[in-house]
């Protein structure tokens, strides 16, 4: 805070956080709320191993689903813990380092999930 | 450094609004973390069936199909009162009901979360 | 009616840390907590510390937590409260002395989110015209006695005390939603920030706490909102 | 400490922040006061403020001025009451300008209601005259002159209590004040000190009057050979909450509202056949004193009804919101359904420190100023209220004299020099102060003032004879010897308060000396002062201003004539 009070200026982003926290709330419901649906209702976690994954990413159609997904997912859920930290962090050291490691794990997770779900081969079908 | 004053959270005598906020931030970083692990072991696909299938066994433990019940909670509840959220950030209007929006949330969350959590148990019990 | 207050004492003249005082006193179910505060000071321990002054909820002296909620004092009667009742100073500013806490940031938080008509257009000789309409537009936001019960009550703030705080935006809503007034841009360069409205996360405790029960958060809502008209 | 400024002014109600506004960039001031400024009373005025704008039918100033002065029972000076309702205009205007939220008319145009005792061509029928913001008038006011101020940037000591006052040479060069959270004196050398330090209800029992309002700005004139101007008219406003005292403005019977005693009978039809319920406060107020003796209160109480069942939802929900409010939080009911048991409850001094036209306080019968020294608001009698203040005419005073005050003080600073502060600037104010922490005595000063308020209630509130005045008078001289043994329990310096309301009852016991004395002197009726043995309005004699100073010998006065311009006194029926 300034001598009078006055917040600092700020670029306007967070405008578009606010906005992207919810668009992307919206989306994720249908998204997240399917993939559990789909994963851990109809089919659970012991149907689950490779043929499994295999099976599905064979159609486009669960791959983009999945990649979208993901970076809703993951975006939405870095920007909320960006907006935990900066409420609890308050130094400018620590505040800047903290959202440093956030930002840097959250890019390679992405670009690790990403490569997953663009690169995976399905294997020929058979056993 | 961290001004993190739990006491605060609970002593406070909020209304619901106050509640449903915590349990928000709760289940969103609770999700988050999660997810970052999912990731990872989504990822180790890449590396063939016989590493994917023994990482998914890990999956199939007692403690891990409690959390699993518990990550279905949290995004169950978490998308729940996004919702609430969304409608009274773009309707501010249904302000005037937000205790009720609030119970409602919850009480959705029970009708969606109770029989699905006795469905998912059942496999395990 | 028998009733016993705790009350959270602290004179950093002599006290190494805050305790809890407890007096039994007598009252009847219609007396505001003011008079029971009052009572114990003027009868049992006269270094008692809080503000009081109209005693019927309009000049906000007294705002405190009182059985963990914030309140007025002077707005809550002894027969709503229980047979003990807990009384603490408000949250998230600085103690001075027993229930008095320093509202220096919180005024200055006020202060800094031009809390006056900006108008450019010269002004008429009599009145400037406004249909009943346009003052309803912001009548509930003229309410606020800056008691600072709201922003003491929200968990964003606690978590940051650069939030402006609910009280501050209430104070701008006043103006950006009067029609009279044309200081929009400037004002809105003030509230869209990480510190401004955008660090509201809707959790209602301010409109709980309000005395005047003025929808703090549909004022921030709508602010939000005025902001999105404007920027997008 | 000194500090040094051109302009000290004392009290941040309207009166104070007006007088700043005009000082603002013209001068360096320093706005002193006990409270956080939008703490102070004028908050709490609900019904409206006066000015004949004619938004709702015909108005001129003429008739607020004739009204101002029948309501004050001719002891309006009347060249200050044609300065008050001329300018209330304008000051609206500019309050509107400021960004005031008025409630508006259909057209969009400032909304006006009807008040006690203002009428149209002089005396006919009610007139639509109190501008008002809800029932949140003066809570809106106060806002509004405080925004001004943060934005002409004045400079605000909040809680700064003020002790004294500085005299040398016959000019006034300060202020002393304590700061509350350091318990540390200021010295102010200033070369003008405008007192708006508001009222002293809280002599009395059941007062409207916030527990602040300990006349602490007369009190501290008054000892320094500052006189203070017809102190024995106090104000009982007619509709205050059973007991608490808490005010429902008179905008509840101007919207329609009805007195009503025991038998459900609509009483003021016998008392004030033409304007009813909306007569002025004095005589409502004795009115139902009177139903109450003649045992008409509701179930042989000291109280009577209100009647607003039949305003409907939607007026007290709009236009009486807070009222409404008030009643559903202290009493428990509902006025849309029951009646509100209400009783007259200590409201105004139309009394206070002497000013001229110009809000230069001052000192004697031939008007002699004392240079740099100002005073406006309630704290300040001009004396545009006379016997009885009209409703709504205090917000217009506080506003319209405060403004002119600090007008003329902005010139003064501009022309001269700073007197010299005299040597020990602030002995006085720390004696008083250390003689009260470090008193052995085993007196509570809650005690002194609970006697206090209830004899003042019982002896000298609506009615008043030489067997009360005399009995109150005695009781006040063995209050005063119980005071020299108060005791403080907190010696601590921060936030005091325990030792501030030790400081308070002594100015309380103070002024209700200065208004028991002229009471017992003043030997008619008018307005707000009623003497049982002499109940009638006595021209011949008492056409006058009592001008009372404190000094060894108690209390002594002067009269003061009364200034008559247009309106002839005649009696004064409704
Ligand atoms: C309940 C109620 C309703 C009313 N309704 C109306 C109405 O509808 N219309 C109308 O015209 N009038 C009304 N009045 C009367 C009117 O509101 C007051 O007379 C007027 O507001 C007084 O204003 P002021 O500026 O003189 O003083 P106040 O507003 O009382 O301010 C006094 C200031 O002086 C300061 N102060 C006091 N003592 C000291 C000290 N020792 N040192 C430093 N500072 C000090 C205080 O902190 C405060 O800032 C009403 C009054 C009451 C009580
Ligand atoms: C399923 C649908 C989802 C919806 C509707 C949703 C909605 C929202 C909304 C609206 C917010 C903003 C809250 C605010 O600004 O006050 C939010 C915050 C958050 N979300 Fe989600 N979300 C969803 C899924 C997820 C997922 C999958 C994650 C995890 C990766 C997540 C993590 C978070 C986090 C950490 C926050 C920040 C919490 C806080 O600031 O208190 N959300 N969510
Ligand atoms: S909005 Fe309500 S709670 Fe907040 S400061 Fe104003 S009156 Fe007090
Ligand atoms: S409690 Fe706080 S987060 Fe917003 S809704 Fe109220 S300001
Ligand atoms: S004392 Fe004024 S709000 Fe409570």
């Amino acid at each position: 805070m300034g001598a009078a009070g006055s917040p600092r200026p700020e670029s306007g982003i967070e405008l578009w956080a606010w906005m992207f926290m919810r668009v992307s709330g919206v989306v994720l419901l249908f998204l997240a709320l399917g993939h559990l649906l789909i994963m851990h209702l109809i089919n659970n976690v012991d149907h689950i191993d490779f043929q499994f994954v295999a099976q599905r990413y064979a159609t486009p159609f669960w791959r983009t689903y999945d990649l979208v997904m993901l970076w809703l997912a993951l975006i939405h859920g870095t920007n909320g813990v960006r907006m935990v930290l900066v409420d609890y962090i308050s130094p400018r050291g620590w505040r800047a380092a903290s959202l440093a490691s956030l930002y840097v794990v959250s890019f390679i997770l992405l670009t690790l999930g990403s490569l997953a779900i663009l690169t995976f081969q399905p294997p020929l079908m058979g056993p | 450094m961290f001004k993190v004053r739990y006491r605060d959270y609970l002593t406070y005598r909020g209304g619901p609004g106050h509640w449903s906020w915590i349990l928000h931030r709760v289940t969103g970083i609770g999700v988050f973390l999660f997810l970052l692990i999912h990731i990872v072991d989504i990822s180790l696909i890449g590396w063939g069936p016989n590493i994917f299938n023994k990482l998914l066994f890990l999956y199939r433990y007692p403690a891990f199909r409690f959390g699993e019940v518990a990550l279905v909670g949290a995004v169950v509840y978490h998308a729940i009162n996004g919702i609430r959220i969304c409608i009274i950030d773009f309707w501010p209007e249904t302000m005037a009901a937000h205790r009720k929006m609030s119970y409602a949330v919850g009480i959705a969350f029970l009708v969606v979360f109770i029989p699905t959590a006795i469905y998912m148990l059942s496999f395990i019990l | 009616m028998q009733v016993t207050l705790k009350i959270q004492r602290y004179n950093p003249e002599k006290d190494k840390a805050p305790w809890w005082g407890e007096y039994k006193i007598e009252a009847e179910p219609t007396d505001r907590l003011l008079d029971a505060l009052n009572y114990v000071k003027w009868h049992l321990d006269g270094t008692l510390t809080y503000r009081r002054s109209c005693a019927h909820g309009i000049c906000g002296s007294d705002a405190m937590q009182i059985n963990g909620a914030n309140r007025l004092a002077c707005k809550v009667l002894l027969r709503n409260l229980g047979q003990v009742i807990t009384v603490e100073p408000l949250r998230g500013y600085k103690v001075i002395k027993d229930l008095l806490v320093d509202m220096d940031a919180f005024l200055a938080r006020y202060r800094s989110m031009k809390p006056f008509l900006i108008t450019h257009s010269p002004q008429p000789e009599k009145e400037r015209l406004q249909s009943p309409e346009d003052r309803e537009r912001f009548d509930d936001t003229t309410k606020c006695i800056l008691c600072g019960c709201c922003t003491s009550g929200c968990p964003s703030f606690w978590a940051n005390g650069e939030y402006v705080g609910p009280a501050a935006i209430v104070n701008a809503h006043r103006f950006l939603f009067d029609s009279r007034d044309e200081g929009t841009v400037e004002r809105i360069e003030l509230l869209n920030t990480v510190d401004g409205v955008w660090r509201c996360r809707t959790i209602f405790n301010c409109v709980e706490a309000c005395p005047r029960e003025i929808n703090v958060t549909r004022a921030i809502g709508e602010v939000k909102k005025a902001i999105l008209m404007q920027k997008v | 400490m000194v500090q040094r400024y051109d302009a000290v002014i004392v009290g941040a109600g309207g009166a104070g922040l007006m007088a700043a506004l005009q000082l603002a960039g013209h001068a360096n001031v320093a706005v002193l006061s006990k409270l956080y400024p939008t703490r102070s009373h004028t908050g709490t005025a609900q019904g409206g403020i006066g000015a004949a704008l004619g938004n709702e039918g015909e108005d001129h100033w003429e008739w607020h001025m004739f009204d101002t002065i029948k309501g004050g029972d001719y002891l309006v000076d009347q060249d200050a009451a044609e300065i008050l309702c001329r300018e209330a205009v304008e000051t609206v205007y500019d309050l509107e300008h400021w960004g005031l939220p008025f409630s508006r008319t259909p057209e969009g145009k400032i909304a006006q209601r009807p008040f006690g005792g203002h009428t149209k061509e002089y005396g006919k029928s009610p007139v639509r005259r109190a501008c008002y913001a809800a029932d949140r008038t003066g809570h809106m006011i106060l806002q509004t002159c405080y925004q001004q101020c943060i934005k002409n940037q004045v400079h605000f000591y909040d809680e700064y209590h003020v002790l004294d006052l500085l005299v040398s040479d016959g000019r006034c060069a300060g202020v002393v004040a304590i700061c509350l959270a350091t318990g540390e004196i200021h010295t102010f050398h200033a070369k003008a000190v405008i007192f708006a330090a508001g009222g002293c209800g809280r002599m009395f029992r059941v007062t409207s009057n916030a527990h602040s309002l300990t006349g602490d700005g007369m009190a501290v004139v008054l000892r320094n050979g500052v006189p203070i101007e017809d102190m024995e008219f106090f104000q009982f406003h007619p509709t205050g909450i059973y007991k608490m005292g808490i005010l429902l403005s008179e905008a509840a019977r101007g919207e329609g509202a009805i007195l009503r005693n025991k038998d459900g009978e609509r009483f003021m039809e016998r008392y004030a056949p033409s304007l009813l319920d909306l007569a002025p406060r004095d005589l409502t107020s004795r009115a139902m004193y009177r139903e109450i003796r003649e045992g008409r209160g509701i179930g042989g109480k000291n109280y009577l009804h209100l009647d607003m069942t039949h305003l409907g939802a939607e007026v007290l929900d709009k236009k009486l919101p807070d009222i409404t409010e008030f009643v559903r939080t202290y009493l428990g009911i509902d006025p849309r359904t029951e009646p509100v048991p209400i009783q007259p409850t200590a409201h105004y001094a139309m009394g206070g420190i002497p000013t001229d036209l110009d809000g230069r306080v001052i000192m004697d019968e031939r008007n002699t100023p004392m240079p740099g020294l100002y005073a406006a608001g309630e704290v300040a009698c001009v004396s545009v209220h006379g016997a009885n203040r009209l409703g709504t005419n205090s917000l217009v005073d506080i506003l319209v004299f405060g403004r002119r005050s600090g007008r003329h003080a902005a010139r003064f600073v501009q022309e001269s020099d700073w007197a010299p502060l005299p040597p020990n600037p602030d002995e006085w104010a720390s004696g008083q102060i250390n003689r009260l922490r470090n008193s052995i005595g085993q007196e509570r000063a809650v005690d002194i003032r609970d006697v206090l308020q209830d004899e003042m209630m019982e002896k000298a509130s609506v009615f008043r004879d030489a067997a009360s005045l005399t009995a109150m008078s005695e009781k006040l001289k063995e209050l005063r010897q119980r005071f020299a043994n108060v005791k403080v329990e907190d010696k601590g310096t921060r936030y005091n308060t325990e030792l501030l309301e030790a400081v308070e009852l002594e100015n309380l016991l103070d002024l209700a000396e200065v208004l028991v004395e002229g009471a017992l002197v003043r030997q008619e009726s008018r307005g707000a002062h009623f003497r049982e043995d002499f109940p009638t309005r006595d021209d011949a004699n008492w056409l006058k201003h009592t001008l009372a100073y404190r000094g060894e010998k108690g209390v002594t006065f002067r009269y003061k004539p009364v200034t008559i311009t247009k309106f002839q006194p005649q009696e004064r029926k409704y």
